[in-house]
């Protein structure tokens, strides 16, 4: 029965991989969009393996549901147990059917998205390498074998984002991307160090059992290991201060956006915090500190989101924020709170950014809000979709979102205590997500129809006659490296259709799977990864319920609300605003200054360091002092000798009697 | 005791002065043949080693210079292994490549790739690229401190006239500047390793140099501490490591490709080797008493080199300063005396050779395309029209910034997990290290490949013969990223065994420490 | 009657002890009496022919006498191992000037049998020397190797510089002379001795250790015998002498002389005087590393090979005087085995050098060598292999001769002498890889025919013009050419199997019975 | 009588003809100094011969002043030659050979 779920846990991993060797491989012979529907194959095979898993899982005894399969010693040696073993348990499960569901979608709506684009191939063999990489990190069962997916996830993204790689802007992002990244890798391997040190294991199920005996409560070794655990967390779910390349990273095409930078990757360090659990519940100042980062950030984001207008930045920082509710969650110790809300939020937003991308088809790849409008008529489909998700998003009932972030809510202001901040922040949080999620809208769909909506509502779609970069207004040619020339929309694509259906569909519904006092779906499954945990399947009071949903309802509404008033009833009433407050918009615009920041304390000192190296250090000293003193020295020496050589033979004899001279007198003085 | 060590050592020699007589057509085969044969003969060491016993195999010993107690004694141990075995991989590889460049100047009229590095006087060359393996072979092989010397400074004769033969710019004042500057240190090594065997020695019982006896004979504690810098002096610039790393950027800029690879890839790990096979064996009081030292001057290579390889424009330098921060990895996991820090050295080692050659080839190759300038500024652009190569650097590019997964990633995990049981600052700083190398090496790649296209860049897929050499180095880069274990089983018995003695005394000065 | 003159009989001589001596001086008379015949090809064919014959014959008598020790002439000179050893390192030194100086100018201007009369008895005079134990035989020896030297300086009489180093070397050396004389008087007061044995022996009485006429003597005799082995400050003579003497003779000087001069040190210290070593061990030292210093500094940045070659043999000097200074059986047959390996080393330089003289218009210079490596293999290789045996490079017996030198130091607790001859050597890369660096790195064309044209010089031969053709070159000078090469070939045999050349020097120190 | 004063007067000798080498610029002159030298040792000779009443130190004597006088015969010879070729019969000037 187990190895049953083992093979399924293997085929999950395998499938993208292959589907990546292959079309990497083969993409000279595979004629048109074949790579596409090769690379869509392999997801959808993925997927149904995931589900094989989830059956194969749920026929196992409630107890030995974390099966652990062994494939390999990796780095058995010197007392490190490295292999590369899988652990599947409900968790694990749980974020596989996320992950491989909606990247199967994701990749359907690519085939149509980037058609025309010369790195067809390229794209589809990144993106199965990617889908593989986030499975490895899943269902890594260690902690060496997580850091590597955790990693891979990081190199896929750098690649996608710099998909465009003739774009500097693109590039830029991308190194940006990795970079931090790799600080979180770090983190996460510096932490593993110091969990390694007591527990003497890398396994996970080894590492939760010793955990008990191995640290002392409120061991600082172990508190440091789980923030430096978090340090990694935030830099790949873009928490601040670590956040600033996920809105860089909308340089990567919009399905691109749509499933690492909203649907899967960025949420890993939620699963992380949630797989961690038994660590944090042992260090719950770390979990504190999770706690309170998110919170920031989703303030922080949120605030942000209002300002921005460049499209796909806005539905960025909303996702930050919508993590930052995920990461309060799990380190709050609302488990399943947060992995449904990373769920419903995998399927809304996911819809958000295809709806984004076909708008920005629309637009031939112009993202500024502030161009857009009044596409309602133009792209009926799509601006379903954009609604869908909206309400989803801004947790409308009875929409997935409003479900899974009010029970999150919930939870946390059931722990009682200090936690009540976290709890209003969070409903001024959902405020701001009515607010930003409906300007996005309305900006992009209501208002008079710019020149580009009229042409489509003639039936044509708008192709810029130069190509350029929206970023920085570069002009570009069509060839490999920059995006293809033409534009698709979902009106026009069936399969762009389909993903974007399914996905609305799962916006809408998905939330019925835990309702308040109705169903437990994803508490019951996930139970026996959280089955020692003191913090899970608390039961909050029916008052608090009742408040707790009346009043996200209100929130998102009143945001909604505000939104509709400032951007259709009275347009320029935005403008107003932002004369009044404009020492606010000027932060908010510069999204709070943290890149110059960043820039200052970390990357102008290490430059600086760099310059001094190249210029001053390495002339003045190591080749100066080290080698020129050195050879220097030899040189008056050498001179020294031969004009002491001077050719005047009396003077040679002189030298000799001089010698004479003081061996005799030396040895006189000895005598 | 058997003789086939006695073979591997020798055959690249014996092919060279073959290489020297025979005629031009066939001299390049010849090489080929000899370096080809050593692989084999690498290959089945491995194959047969026992890694359940730490000891010796297959020990060659004979008394070589019976006045100075001198041996000939060679053997495989855990240490050396993986370090002969890269060493055949990686001059089969350079060679094969040498050759191509060399038909290509027979052929005449050399395209416009092979402006940059053609290759006259093939045999001549061919002989000194023979004779340096047989040299660093028998520096890893050797069992007798006076044999490692000899070849271990033998290793520079080769080297010194392949750059000032065949090298570029300025190669004369170069390969001075690198011949004397390495030799400065291995001189000092020479007087260290003569008053090793003397004070050993100590009069009563007789001359002897071969490890195994000197390992036995401890030495009193200062001795062992000018010793132990006598022999650092040599290792440590030879890595190099900060800051006697003064030769570096001559040496590397004027250095011939095929040549460049190789002194940058193994070599340097002689040296690391020496540290392995000398110091942390024989002088246990002293590697105790220095350790703190040499962590710092490893720290301060991984940083300062890193710094200088995210300014530097110059796509050889940037490969050769992240070399020197490998090598101060390399340098940190030796220097935690523990085993993880000492397997995870000698993995990196590894790594790293495996790693650097395909990288030095494919800056050649993007050299070539760039109009011959090796400035990253000139370049860009190319992986439009050479998707393959890109997609080799780009795997060359992780491993070498040690992404997890990579086979390197593995040996920095284990390096900073010893140093973090010793000393864990340092290790923490360390740390650090691997950011930066994230920020040079996609630096270099995308400066390189992506980005707009350089003015003076013609891109161009790689031809078929590049990828002779380079796909099955790549592929050796993944498959041994697949399965370390292959490697760590193999090594762990010795180096445990090497790391104890540094940790007993470092157990008994803890507990003379204490109260 | 009968019986009264059966009574008168001579004084006991063996004859065999003193035969290599005879056949020198044989051989001597024989050639000069030849010299003055008219034919010419007595002269230039039959003369060296004969001189040869004379030294080998003496090299057979010597070889057949191994083993033997005893005195000779009542106690004048002493046969054994040492003298035999040098007597053969004399010898071949010998015949490989008359080689070459065969078709040399020298020996044309001044008549060829005085020429080889004087060399030969000027051998005559070393072997006297390193036998003599006893004062008088000392000075005896001196006198007669140094005034045929002299003259031998001045034999190209039509180059003034000739001329010049000739007087130079007669005024300074007869300065030296005198002040060994002085101080063999002093010794002789002091002990009232001239016998080695009876000096020894009255030392050992004691009484005597702080005698000040003893110590003058001491200090004197040092400076003399420093001054014949150009031991720094005493070394000014070197460079002018060699370079203006006839090369054959500056080779012949720098080998022979130096090894008689330490012939007669390692007799006259490690034997009559060796009861005060703690009093002349130190000076002694602190001359060797003042020595080292001075020659290697000197030699760097010379551009005439022969200056290059006597700063070069003033450095030696230093490192053979640091096995003299330890006063152990060990420091003397390190010191004698370096003498055998730097009579090789030198002689393979040498030869080429006067190659080159012979064939480009440049002289000594090292221009003359540029080129040398793409045309002339037979002439590039000894040079580059002399060379590096010089630096010390492992493989070639001068790696040995340190290593062998640096033991001896470090087993006498004089390591700081160890460390300060590897400084030495350090500084000493820098020229000798010159000189490499010029063989192969600098294309023919900065040397050669063009400069003959230009500096209008002496037109060479020209089926030897720039010296490419190697097959004419070879028949123009191939006992030069075969010299060299001989030479080269020993050197790196010696370096790799030195054994023979151990168990000789082990008898040598056998036969000091003092230890 | 004491042996001292025979040692100081061929200590003065010694020194004098030591001067004579490093001042004057005559070769001859040179080779007559050197003499001076030789023969001091000489005199040292014979007077320790007398202190020890033995005939070494005498016979010593005897054949130092053959090789002098060897030495001085070709100190001539030299000179002689370099004056055939016109050079200047003056040390200081031969200084082509230095460095």
């Amino acid at each position: 029965m187990t190895s049953r779920v083992e093979l399924f846990g293997w085929l999950t991993l395998a499938f993208p991989l292959a589907g990546m060797m292959l079309v990497g491989l083969l993409h000279r012979r595979l004629p048109g969009r074949t790579p596409g529907y090769l690379a869509t194959g392999a997801m959808a095979l993925s997927f149904a393996s995931a589900i094989g898993a989830l059956i194969s899982l749920q026929a196992l005894g409630h107890e030995e549901r974390q099966v652990r399969a062994v494939g390999w010693d990796y780095a058995k040696t010197v007392g490190i147990d490295a292999q590369i073993s899988l652990l599947i348990d409900p968790l694990s499960v749980f974020m596989i059917l996320v992950v491989a569901g909606v990247s199967t979608l994701i990749h359907l709506y690519s085939v149509a998205y980037l058609d025309s684009d010369r790195g067809f191939a390229r794209f589809f063999a990144y993106l199965n390498f990617f889908v593989f990489s986030m499975l490895l990190l899943v269902l890594a069962g260690n902690f060496l074998l997580l850091i590597i997916g955790w990693a891979f996830v990081g190199a896929a993204s750098y690649m996608l984002i710099s998909f465009w790689y003739r774009r500097t802007t693109a590039t830029g992002a991308g190194i940006k991307a990795f970079v931090i990244n790799v600080v979180g890798d770090v983190g996460l391997v510096l932490g593993t160090y110091f969990i390694f040190r007591h527990v003497g294991t890398l396994d996970f199920l080894k590492t939760f059992e010793g955990a008990k005996e191995a640290f002392d409560p409120g061991s600082t070794d172990l508190t440091a290991g789980c923030i430096l655990l978090l340090v990694g967390a935030f830099a790949k779910s873009a928490q601040v201060p670590l956040h600033t390349w996920l809105p860089d990273a909308m340089e990567g095409p919009t399905p691109v956006s749509a499933l690492i930078h909203a649907a899967t990757m960025v949420t890993a360090g939620v699963y992380l915090i949630a797989r961690m659990h038994p660590l944090f519940e042992l260090a719950p100042t770390a979990a504190d500190v999770g706690a309170v980062v998110g919170c920031l950030t989703l303030l922080i984001a949120g605030t942000i989101a209002i300002a921005v207008t460049d499209l796909k930045r806005v539905i960025a920082y909303s996702t930050m924020s919508q993590i930052g509710y995920m990461v309060m969650a799990v380190s709050a110790g609302a488990y399943a709170a947060g992995l449904f809300h990373l769920m419903t939020h995998a399927f809304f937003k996911a819809l958000l950014f295809m709806a984004a991308g076909s708008v920005i088809a629309a637009m031939a790849g112009n993202q500024n809000l502030d161009e857009m409008g009044g596409f309602r008529r133009a792209m009926p489909f799509t601006y379903g979709c954009m609604v869908i998700g909206g309400l989803a998003l801004a947790g409308i009932p009875p929409f997935s979102g409003f479900f899974s972030k009010d029970e999150i809510l919930l939870l946390i202001g059931d722990r009682g205590g200090w936690y009540w901040i976290l709890y209003v922040a969070g409903y001024v949080g959902a405020f701001l997500t009515g607010i930003y999620t409906f300007r996005m809208i309305f900006r992009a769909f209501w208002g008079e129809p710019v020149p580009e909506a009229r042409e489509l509502e003639a039936g044509h779609l708008h192709h810029a006659e130069v190509h350029t970069n929206p970023a920085n207004g570069e002009v570009e040619d069509t060839d490999v490296g920059f995006p293809g020339p033409e534009h698709h929309i979902a009106e026009r694509e069936p399969a762009m259709k389909i993903a974007m259906g399914t996905l609305a569909l799962l916006a809408i519904v998905g939330g019925l799977l835990q309702i308040p006092k109705v169903t437990h779906v994803i508490d019951h499954f996930l139970e026996p990864t959280f089955a020692e945990s003191a913090l899970y399947e608390r039961h909050p009071s029916d008052g608090l319920i009742t408040f707790g949903l009346l009043l996200g309802t209100l929130v998102g509404l009143a945001g909604i609300a505000i939104a509709y008033v400032v951007w259709v009833k009275k347009p320029d009433l935005a403008g107003s605003v932002r004369e009044r407050l404009s020492g606010v918009h000027r932060v908010l615009v510069n999204k709070w200054y943290f890149d110059e920041l960043i820039n200052l304390l970390v990357v102008r000192p290490a430059q600086w360091f760099g310059a001094f190296a190249q210029q001053t250090f390495e002339r003045l000293f190591v080749n100066g002092v080290l080698v020129g003193g050195a050879t220097g020295l030899v040189r008056v020496g050498s001179s020294a000798v031969r004009a002491a050589q001077s050719g005047f033979l009396r003077y040679y004899a002189a030298m000799l009697v001089v010698g004479m001279v003081a061996l005799t007198s030396y040895f006189l003085l000895l005598a | 005791m058997t003789l086939h060590l006695s073979f591997a050592l020798w055959i690249p020699l014996l092919f060279g002065v073959l290489c020297l007589f025979a005629p031009p057509r066939i001299a390049p085969k010849l090489a080929l043949a000899g370096t080809l044969l050593v692989l084999g003969y690498a290959i089945s060491y491995v194959v047969d080693f026992d890694s359940a016993s730490g000891g010796l195999q297959s020990v060659t010993d004979e008394s070589w210079i019976s006045e100075l107690g001198i041996h000939y004694k060679l053997g495989l141990d855990g240490l050396n292994l993986f370090l002969i075995l890269l060493t055949a991989i990686l001059w089969f590889a350079c060679t094969l490549w040498a050759t191509f460049w060399m038909r290509a100047t027979e052929a005449g009229a050399p395209p416009a790739e092979e402006r940059t590095h053609a290759i006259e006087k093939p045999r001549l060359f061919l002989f000194h690229l023979l004779f340096a393996e047989t040299a660093v072979l028998g520096a890893l092989m050797a069992q007798d401190l006076a044999l490692f010397v000899v070849f271990f400074d033998l290793m520079l004769v080769p080297f010194f006239f392949l750059t000032g033969i065949w090298g570029q710019a300025r190669r004369v004042q170069a390969t001075m500047k690198l011949v004397i500057y390495t030799l400065v240190g291995s001189l000092l090594m020479l007087t260290a390793a003569v008053a090793t065997g003397v004070l050993a020695a100590d009069g009563d019982n007789e001359l002897s140099f071969a490890f195994a006896d000197l390992a036995e004979r401890t030495l009193g504690a200062s001795t062992q501490n000018w010793l132990f810098l006598g022999f650092a002096a040599a290792f440590l610039v030879k890595m190099p490591a900060f800051p006697f790393h003064g030769w570096v950027p001559d040496a590397y800029r004027s250095m011939p490709l095929p040549v460049l690879a190789l002194f940058s890839a193994v070599l340097s790990k002689v040296a690391a080797y020496g540290f392995l096979r000398v110091c942390l064996p024989l002088f246990p009081d002293a590697s105790e008493h220095f350790q703190t030292l040499m962590l710092l001057i490893a720290l301060a290579s991984i940083l300062y080199a890193s710094a200088l390889a995210f300014t530097t424009t110059n796509a050889r330098l940037i490969l050769a300063y992240s070399s020197i921060a490998q090598l101060g990895f390399i340098l940190l996991g030796i220097f935690a005396l523990n085993g993880q820090g000492v397997q995870g050295a000698l993995l990196q080692a590894f790594n790293h050779g495996l790693v650097v050659v395909p990288a030095f080839f494919i800056v050649g190759l993007l050299a070539a395309r760039s109009d011959g300038s090796e400035d990253i500024r000139d370049m860009g652009g190319i992986a439009t029209r050479a998707p393959v190569l890109a997609t080799l650097f780009l795997i060359v590019t992780f491993a070498t910034l040690a992404m997890p997964g990579s086979s390197n990633f593995v040996g920095e995990f284990l390096i900073l997990l010893g140093v973090f049981e010793e000393k864990m600052a340092i290790a923490l700083i360390a740390s650090t290290g691997v950011v930066l190398a994230a920020v040079y090496a996609l630096r270099l790649y995308i400066r390189t490949m992506h980005n707009r296209t350089g003015p003076r860049v013609e891109p161009q897929e790689m031809t078929r013969r590049d990828g002779l050499v380079l796909v099955p180095l790549v592929l050796a880069i993944i498959a041994i990223s697949l399965y370390p274990q292959f490697a760590l089983e193999r090594s762990e018995r010795t180096t445990t065994g090497i790391a104890a003695p540094a940790q007993q005394d470092a157990a008994a000065l803890s507990e003379a420490s204490g109260p | 009657m009968i019986t009264a003159a059966a009574k008168v009989a001579g004084p006991h001589i063996d004859w065999a002890g003193l035969s290599p001596l005879i056949a020198v001086l044989g051989g001597a008379l024989i050639v000069l009496m030849l010299g003055l015949m008219r034919s010419r090809a007595v002269r230039e064919q039959l003369v060296p022919a004969l001189s040869i014959a004379g030294l080998v014959i003496a090299i057979a008598c010597s070889v057949s006498q191994w083993g033997e020790r005893e005195n000779l002439l009542a106690g004048a000179l002493r046969l054994d191992e040492l003298t035999l050893a040098l007597t053969i390192i004399f010898c071949v030194a010998g015949i490989a000037a008359i080689v070459l100086s065969w078709r040399h100018v020298a020996p044309r201007e001044a008549a060829h049998g005085e020429y080889h009369a004087l060399l030969l008895t000027s051998i005559a005079g070393m072997i006297v020397l390193v036998a003599a134990q006893n004062l008088v035989s000392v000075f005896l020896g001196l006198e007669l190797l140094s005034i045929p030297l002299y003259v031998l300086c001045a034999t190209e009489m039509r180059r003034p510089s000739s001329l010049e180093s000739g007087l130079k070397y007669l005024v300074v050396g007869s300065v030296g002379s005198a002040t060994v004389l002085y101080g063999l008087a002093f010794l002789y007061g002091a002990t009232g001795d001239t016998d080695f044995a009876d000096i020894a022996r009255a030392i050992g009485e004691g009484g005597l250790a702080s005698d000040p006429l003893l110590l003058t003597g001491i200090a004197l005799t040092i400076v003399g015998f420093g001054f014949k082995a150009s031991v720094a400050p005493f070394h000014q003579w070197t460079p002018d002498v060699y370079e203006g003497a006839p090369t054959p003779i500056t080779a012949f000087m720098a080998v022979a002389t130096k090894a008689a001069a330490f012939g007669v040190i390692l007799r006259l210290f490690d034997v009559a005087l060796i009861d005060l070593a703690v009093d002349w061990g130190p000076p002694l030292a602190a001359l060797a590393a003042f020595t080292i210093v001075v020659g290697n500094v000197g030699a760097l940045g010379q551009s005439s090979l022969k200056r290059l070659l006597a700063y070069s043999s003033v450095a030696q000097a230093g490192y053979m005087l640091a096995g003299v200074v330890v006063a152990s059986r060990l420091g003397i047959q390190a010191t004698v085995f370096y003498l055998a390996v730097y009579l090789v080393m030198n002689l393979a330089a040498f030869a080429v050098i006067v190659a080159r003289e012979r064939e480009t218009p440049l002289g000594d210079d090292i221009a003359s060598l540029h080129g040398l490596g793409a045309n002339r293999p037979l002439l590039a290789w000894p040079m580059t292999i002399a060379m590096l045996a010089l630096a010390g490079f492992p493989a070639t017996a001068g790696f040995i001769g340190k290593f062998y030198l640096i033991d001896a130091a470090v087993d006498g607790s004089y390591a700081w002498l160890g460390v300060v001859i590897v400084i030495g050597s350090m500084i000493s890369l820098a020229y000798y890889l010159k000189v490499v660096a010029a063989i192969w790195m600098v294309p023919a064309a900065a040397g050669g025919s063009e400069v003959a044209v230009a500096s209008g010089g002496p037109a060479p031969e020209p089926v030897l013009a720039g010296g490419s053709d190697e097959a004419a070159a070879l028949r123009g000078q191939g006992e030069v050419v075969g010299v060299a090469v001989l030479f080269a070939v020993l050197t790196v045999a010696l370096g790799v199997v030195p054994s023979p050349l151990f168990r000789v020097v082990r008898d040598v120190g056998a036969s000091f019975g003092l230890f | 009588m004491a042996i001292g004063w025979y040692l100081v007067v061929s200590a003065l000798i010694f020194a004098i003809g030591a001067a004579g080498v490093l001042t004057r610029r005559s070769p001859l002159v040179v080779l007559l100094c050197l003499e001076l030298m030789l023969n001091a040792a000489n005199l040292a000779l014979i007077a320790f011969a007398r202190m020890h009443g033995d005939a070494d130190g005498q016979i010593f004597a005897v054949i130092v002043m053959v090789v002098a006088a060897c030495e001085v015969t070709v100190g001539l010879g030299l000179i002689v030659a370099i004056h055939r070729r016109r050079l200047p019969i003056d040390v200081d000037e031969m200084r082509e050979l230095q460095g």
